[in-house]
């Protein structure tokens, strides 16, 4: 593979960090610079910023494959992949924030240079080829949703979820650099990419290996929310600003996928044919992760039927969408990889489509419970019906986008042969049992009888709202295309999937 | 001799007594004291495996990276505190418990 | 027994920086945890000494001893009245808390035990501080600027997050 | 443009208008009736160029291929074919559709949820298109069930009404009995040829990949489907319940679309079944064809009486497409889509007039209304099978095809009865109906004297069907354009004359029984209903299928309810009752098969899970040192397992 030690020379690589760090900074200045409108200025730069990004993305496209910064940072389609995918979802929050009250007027370019930090930090975690990397890039991500989940600090609720996510946090992260210290104690190296070798060639030490592997996952996991790191999941959505937990719910979550697949993958599994991989040092991780994705699919979806508050039963809704999305992960073939992708991108669309409909309707009805949408049919029907069609699409049920990603999930299970059936029969049972909790939202909103008198939503939510409700459908009928650029985005550094 | 077990040894043990101040503390300082032993604890360990193992800096290097991610967690987690503070009058973290179910 | 020096100072150091930090995470009283933390920071500052890392050693004293403590300090100021400053400092979930940390030290010892560690002969490392910088400045320049992007966020963050109702 | 192109304008067109329709339709002027019936015109003429293609060459084949969803060695294929067969239904489906969407606007007018409608209506024909094209099993059983949904819609469409709902609900669930015939018989395709297209099934099946009794219980599960859809015996009681739906819809459900589907797809894959399985189908169909007929006999309903002979008229058509009469079976679908549109518009109409059903209440409206029996007269002709009138061509085919096969095989001459017996009691019926209701007296003054013709909008669908009805025998096309996919049998010599001097002995029989009952009154139809009146009463109570259902299915189903029931710790709330109140209709109806057989369970299970996750839910304190603990404990748990 293809190495750029010189720093100078590998800048070129890193153009979408280098212009959103810049970004970042402009839009701190031009908040203490300019006096008037400031709100309105950081979006339109956050905006500005998020376009460029994603064409200097675009461009790096014939790069190929490659390592940067003495090995720091990885650049390939499947990095780039995630880096469109940050730009896309960072966007649809800019662009949704400011016809919302959820931000103090005060503090709006700040909020705006966060969007993108957490973007920054996130297209670093995709990229990351080294500990060190993974590190500073998770923290980044960390330490600014902290921030953005204490936003509103004037309501206690987003002032606790801040403290909560801030604590749990730390302890994931500081857990996650014990189990790194390890790691390097064992293999000598803190490069992803050199550590097979380093283990293959240290022997057998399988128990500090699993226990550094491990307190890793602990991290990882608690990024993705997944059983039993997931805790701090309810509470935080629940108490952030409804705009930053629709952020967190999708791009923090796919960053920690992205992390884990390329730690994973080129950590701790050496390639065995084409498209297929094979433990590093008989390390059953994939029964480790098959596990906890059962059980956090179950547990999101079990938990998700009791409640009363839109946020959090989509914070479980998310939950359990990890854990559909980790079956794809403990396959160690290039389906199983295939089908994670695809979801995400799926996800994003029909879980950023229901928070922007909790969104929408909250300035409007004054609430996010499930009691108050009793009845919203009648009252603003086109919210409603887009609502729908989110949730049904996350349940999976055709012809919907969520239909197909959850079909190539189990399609790559039961391919996969006998071994993985159970989590297969499992992920089904749980896609039911969620079918109970979405449609009864489904139900409150246009059988129940509620209070009357029309609400109106901004338009340009609307706007937003189709603009993802398009995509949830047609992906459900017509994904070619977007199939195609996922099997593209396959292709991890070293490694090849396919 | 003191070995590379010695040195583990206390980081274990420095591990466990920071997981122990997290889990046990209702102060949210506290707990923010805790999470700095965990780190150091991970920073032991790298110093340590540099120095027995496998020479080189990194492990130096990863652990000054490390202290400064300690350096913005406490100063970020500090402010989060101020705040909670200033809304529930407290930063006994077992009282800021609204959020739940 | 060569060296008994060496081992000395490693008890010595041991015994400040365990008890040192048992104080941290069982006093009753907030600032005796704070300045028992200064304590268990210095031991660790002494460890990297004997593991020639000085440079590591200095910047341990300066930025937690000074910085993050004071910070911490300040905090614990803000956040009571100064008469109160010897705040009790609770604890919750005792029980289920010792048996969890004692299970998971029984077992990384174990691991640690079990493991062949590749033990070679220490190299005596000298001028780190030279060397580090000059690796910061080239292998680890990516981290080094990423690092001084993510304190400026923690910085402006934290202004606002700690500044007074309604921001600025 | 290219005729692919033309081709999916005619499928997706109706789509379309759907869309729109359903979601904008209340907005649109007119509530956008002028959309829906439009859409279907253009699909019809989007149609008429396929047509056009499969006249110029008969062997024409055109397949519109694209892969839908592939992965590793599992493919399904997204492909719609053009054939002879398809050309034709393609054209017959979107015209005849296209004047029953022309009629609705007259017959649905000043409906409170006209726009909807509408809107299920285009969905509807889009569904049977899709059905009509799709050239892979996958496909067609999509469209299969979109036809059964969209149908439960249409038939439950005036769900205030409990006769309604329930009818909307037995059709479903019947359809559902066959619909897992048919989704095994599929599986059991694939598992064992590894594809879901048609040509390749054949192909494999010609090959001998795929034989014997396997084969045939595949075939027979397949055929299951057509007898829930096609209203086949014993699956038949959904249809006449069926007519609880305006009249447009049964006109739509018993000619071009649903009922037409089954024979469709038997004649679509008929490579499937086997000789065996053609037995078996022929006396499933033979038996449906004379005992509806003898049950239309008894009815007084105007439409139920239509629905019987619906029923019968299909069973021709299976027993036509059993006894290797391919082409004579499917030529009567399509002949049968004409003059059944036909009758049932023209019943429309003078249930419009009359606002009863009941042929009791009718008589003389001949003078009244004129084009009505002219056209409703044409169509009994056809149905009766009376020359030159296009139900004798394929009629007469199929007694042919019968007869030839009773003769290679006399051991079925049962069969042979059937289909002469039938014939004779089509005529019976048709005519005791136009006797009942355009003749003589008329019964009900009060209501004679409001009754009035159709307003044109109604009316001119009725001629341009009439003209069909009487003309789509002639000149033979049928037979150019569509030929048997396997090389079938050739009857004895003898067959067709015999069939012709046959069918045309009982249709005439028949009309002259009706006469001599219904006109001149030689022979009393009361005294013949009290000497049989066993007979006649089981008749009436159409052969008690339907308590027999009640009383086997049912009932132990709603003592298994009552059971289920002591479980039910009655909560109330979730999926079930959503399921349930689908339709909000369907939930107040307690009715036929009751869903609170399914609500028992589910709810049972639902309880449980809920109480799990209520548990879960406690572990969530609001305490975050609590959540850190379940971190180490998690880890601890996991590490242990290892070491241990």
């Amino acid at each position: 593979m293809p190495v750029i030690t010189d720093n100078i020379a590998s800048l070129g690589y890193a153009t979408p960090e280098l212009v959103l760090a810049g970004f970042f900074l402009f839009i701190l200045l031009a908040d203490l610079v300019f006096t008037r409108n400031r709100g309105q200025m950081a979006c339109t730069l956050a905006i500005l910023g998020l376009a460029m990004t994603l064409l200097v993305t675009l461009r790096l496209y014939p790069a190929g494959e490659r390592l940067l910064f003495a090995k720091m940072m990885a650049i390939d389609p499947f990095a780039l992949f995630f880096k469109i995918f940050f730009v896309g979802s960072t966007a649809v929050i800019v662009l949704l924030s400011p016809a919302t009250a959820y931000i103090p007027r005060t503090r709006q370019g700040e909020y705006y240079a966060f969007l993108l930090a957490i973007t920054l930090g996130m297209s670093l975690l995709a990229s990351a080829a080294d500990l060190v990397m993974i590190v500073l890039a998770l923290e980044m991500v960390s330490v600014t949703s902290y921030l953005l989940a204490g936003f509103m600090k004037e309501q206690a609720a987003s002032a606790e979820a801040a403290l909560k996510y801030a604590i749990y946090g730390a302890v994931a992260t500081g857990t996650m650099v014990y189990g790194m210290s390890l790691l390097y104690g064992i293999t000598g190296t803190t490069n992803l990419y050199e550590m097979p070798q380093a283990i293959a060639r240290g022997g057998a030490a399988p128990l500090a290996l699993f226990v550094a592997v491990l307190l890793v996952l602990v991290g990882f996991g608690y990024k993705i929310a997944a059983v039993p790191f997931h805790m701090w999941a309810p509470d935080v959505y629940e108490g952030a600003p409804t705009p930053v937990t629709a952020l967190l719910s999708v791009g923090p979550k796919a960053a920690g996928f992205a992390v884990l697949i390329r730690f994973f993958y080129a950590a701790l599994a050496v390639p065995a044919g084409p498209g297929r991989w094979n433990p590093v040092a008989d390390i059953d991780w994939p029964l480790l992760v098959a596990v906890i994705s059962a059980v956090t699919m179950t547990v999101g979806n079990l938990i998700a039927i009791n409640q009363s508050n839109l946020k959090r039963l989509l914070a479980y809704s998310a939950i359990a969408h990890a854990g559909y999305i980790l079956m794809g992960f403990v396959l160690l073939n290039g389906q199983g990889l295939y089908a994670m992708l695809f979801y995400l991108i799926v996800y994003a669309f029909m879980n950023l489509g229901a928070f922007l409909v909790v969104i929408a309707l909250a300035g409007p009805l004054r609430s996010e419970e499930l009691k108050d949408y009793a009845g919203l049919a009648s009252r603003t029907a086109f919210p409603a019906v887009a609502m729908a069609v989110f949730l049904f699409s996350l349940t999976g049920i055709p012809p919907l986008a969520g239909f197909v990603g959850k079909f190539y999930l189990f399609a790559a299970l039961i391919e996969a042969g006998r071994a993985w059936l159970w989590l297969a029969v499992v992920g089904v049972l749980n896609s039911v049992i969620s079918l109970y909790y979405y449609a009864r939202i489904v139900k409150a909103m246009f059988l129940e009888k509620g209070p009357s008198g029309r609400l109106t939503v901004a338009s340009a939510h609307q706007v937003l709202i189709a603009a993802l409700l398009i995509p949830t459908v047609l992906l459900g009928i017509y994904w070619a295309p977007v199939a195609r650029f996922t099997d593209y985005s396959l292709r991890l550094l070293g490694p090849l999937a396919r | 001799m003191i070995g590379l077990h010695h040195y583990l040894v206390v980081s274990a043990v420095l591990f466990a007594l920071g997981m122990f101040a997290i889990i046990t503390r209702k102060n949210g300082v506290a707990i923010l004291m805790g999470i700095e032993l965990v780190l150091n604890a991970a920073n032991l360990n790298f110093v340590a495996f540099s120095r027995y193992v496998w020479g080189g800096l990194t492990g130096q290097v990863f652990a000054i990276f490390v202290i400064m991610l300690a350096a913005a967690e406490a100063a970020v987690m500090l402010a989060i505190v101020i705040a909670v503070y200033d809304r529930f009058q407290s930063i006994d973290v077992d009282r800021v418990d609204s959020l739940k179910g | 027994m060569q060296i008994p020096a060496e081992a000395i100072v490693f008890y010595a150091l041991t015994a400040i920086t365990v008890l040192s930090g048992l104080v941290v995470v069982t006093s009753r009283k907030l600032v005796h945890s704070a300045f028992a933390l200064v304590f268990a920071f210095s031991g660790l500052a002494g460890y990297y000494v004997l593991l020639s890392a000085d440079f590591l050693a200095a910047a341990q004293v300066l930025i937690y001893v000074g910085g993050i403590l004071i910070l911490i300090l300040f905090a614990v100021m803000l956040t009571h009245r100064i008469e109160s400053l010897d705040i009790r400092s609770e604890t919750l979930q005792l029980l289920p808390a010792i048996a969890g940390c004692g299970a998971i030290v029984v077992l990384m010892l174990l691991a640690v035990y079990r493991t062949p560690w590749a033990v070679k002969e220490p190299q005596v490392l000298t001028q780190t501080a030279q060397s580090i910088g000059s690796l910061f400045m080239t292998d680890y320049l990516l981290p080094f600027e990423v690092a001084s992007v993510h304190l400026l966020i923690a910085l402006v963050g934290a202004v606002i997050i700690a500044g007074k109702r309604g921001g600025q | 443009m290219d005729l692919a192109t033309y081709v999916l304008i005619a499928l997706f067109a109706p789509l379309a208008g759907a869309t729109v329709q359903i979601f904008l339709g209340r907005r649109l002027p007119r509530h956008g009736d002028w959309l829906c019936v439009g859409v279907l015109f253009v699909s019809f003429v989007a149609s008429i160029p396929t047509f056009n293609a499969v006249w110029a060459n008969p062997a024409f084949k055109l397949q519109i291929l694209s892969e839908w969803l592939t992965l590793g060695s599992f493919g399904i294929p997204l492909g719609l074919q053009v054939d002879g067969l398809t050309g034709i239904m393609l054209t017959v489906v979107s015209f005849i559709a296209a004047f029953i969407h022309l009629y609705s606007v007259g017959y649905m007018h000043g409906d409170p949820r006209y726009s909807r409608y509408f809107a299920y209506l285009n969905f509807f024909t889009f569904s049977m298109l899709g059905l009509v094209l799709a050239d892979n099993f996958f496909l067609i059983y999509v469209f299969w069930e979109l036809v059964g949904l969209s149908s439960y819609l249409l038939i439950g469409f005036w769900f205030e009404r409990p006769a309604a709902a329930n009818a909307g609900k037995k059709a479903f669930i019947v359809n559902r009995v066959g619909d897992v015939g048919f989704f095994v018989g599929i599986l059991l395709l694939w598992t064992q040829l590894g594809t879901f297209r048609f040509e390749e099934v054949f192909k494999g099946i010609a090959a001998g990949q795929m034989a014997g009794p396997l084969l045939t219980v595949t075939g027979l599960c397949v055929f299951l489907g057509a007898v829930g859809k096609s209203a086949q015996f014993p699956l038949h009681v959904w249809l006449p319940d069926a007519m609880e739906g305006p009249t447009p819809v049964s006109a739509l459900i018993h000619a071009a679309t649903m009922v037409a589907a089954g024979v469709y797809m038997v004649g679509r894959v008929y490579p499937v079944f086997t000789p065996d399985a053609f037995v078996v189908i022929a006396y499933v169909a033979g038996i449906t064809a004379f005992f509806a007929g003898t049950i239309a006999l008894t009815q007084f309903d105007i439409k139920r009486v239509i629905a019987y002979s619906t029923l019968s008229q299909l069973g021709y058509m299976m027993l036509g497409l059993a006894t290797g009469g391919y082409v004579a079976g499917l030529f009567h679908l399509v002949t049968h889509a004409f003059f059944k549109a036909l009758m049932f518009l023209a019943a429309g109409s003078v249930i419009h007039a009359l606002h009863t059903q009941d042929l009791r209440e009718m008589g003389g409206l001949r003078a009244k209304m004129p084009v009505t029996f002219w056209t409703m007269m044409a169509g009994s002709l056809a149905l009766a099978g009376v020359p030159p009138f296009s139900g004798f061509f394929s009629k007469d085919a199929i007694i042919g095809a019968t007869l030839g096969f009773v003769m290679a095989h006399p051991q079925h001459l049962l069969l042979a009865l059937f289909a002469v017996g039938g014939a004779l009691l089509t005529g019976l019926y048709a005519f005791r109906l136009m006797f009942l209701a355009f003749t003589g007296a008329p019964r009900d003054r009060e209501k004679h004297h409001h009754a009035h013709e159709s307003p044109p909008v109604m009316t001119v669908p009725l001629v341009v069907l009439a003209v069909f009805a009487v003309g789509a025998g002639w000149g033979g096309w049928f037979e150019r354009l569509v030929r048997p996919p396997v090389e079938l049998p050739h009857g004895p010599a003898g067959a067709h004359t015999l069939a012709l001097a046959l069918s045309l002995l009982a249709a005439g029989l028949g009309i002259l029984l009706a006469y001599w009952t219904y006109v001149v009154g030689k022979i009393s139809a009361g005294r013949v209903a009290d000497r049989y009146r066993p007979v006649y009463t089981l008749l009436f109570n159409k052969y008690y299928v339907d308590e027999l259902y009640a009383a086997g299915v049912v009932r132990p189903f709603l003592a298994l309810t009552r059971g289920c029931a002591a479980f039910d710790l009655g909560v109330i709330d979730g999926f079930v009752n959503w399921c349930g109140r689908f339709t909000r209709g369907v939930s107040r109806v307690q009715g036929w098969i009751d869903f609170r057989i399914v609500d028992g369970a589910v709810n049972l299970v639902g309880n449980a899970i809920r109480a799990w996750g209520a548990v879960l839910r406690l572990v969530q304190t609001g305490v975050v040192q609590n959540y850190i603990l379940v971190l180490l404990g998690g880890v601890l748990v996991i590490l242990l397992l290892k070491v241990l």
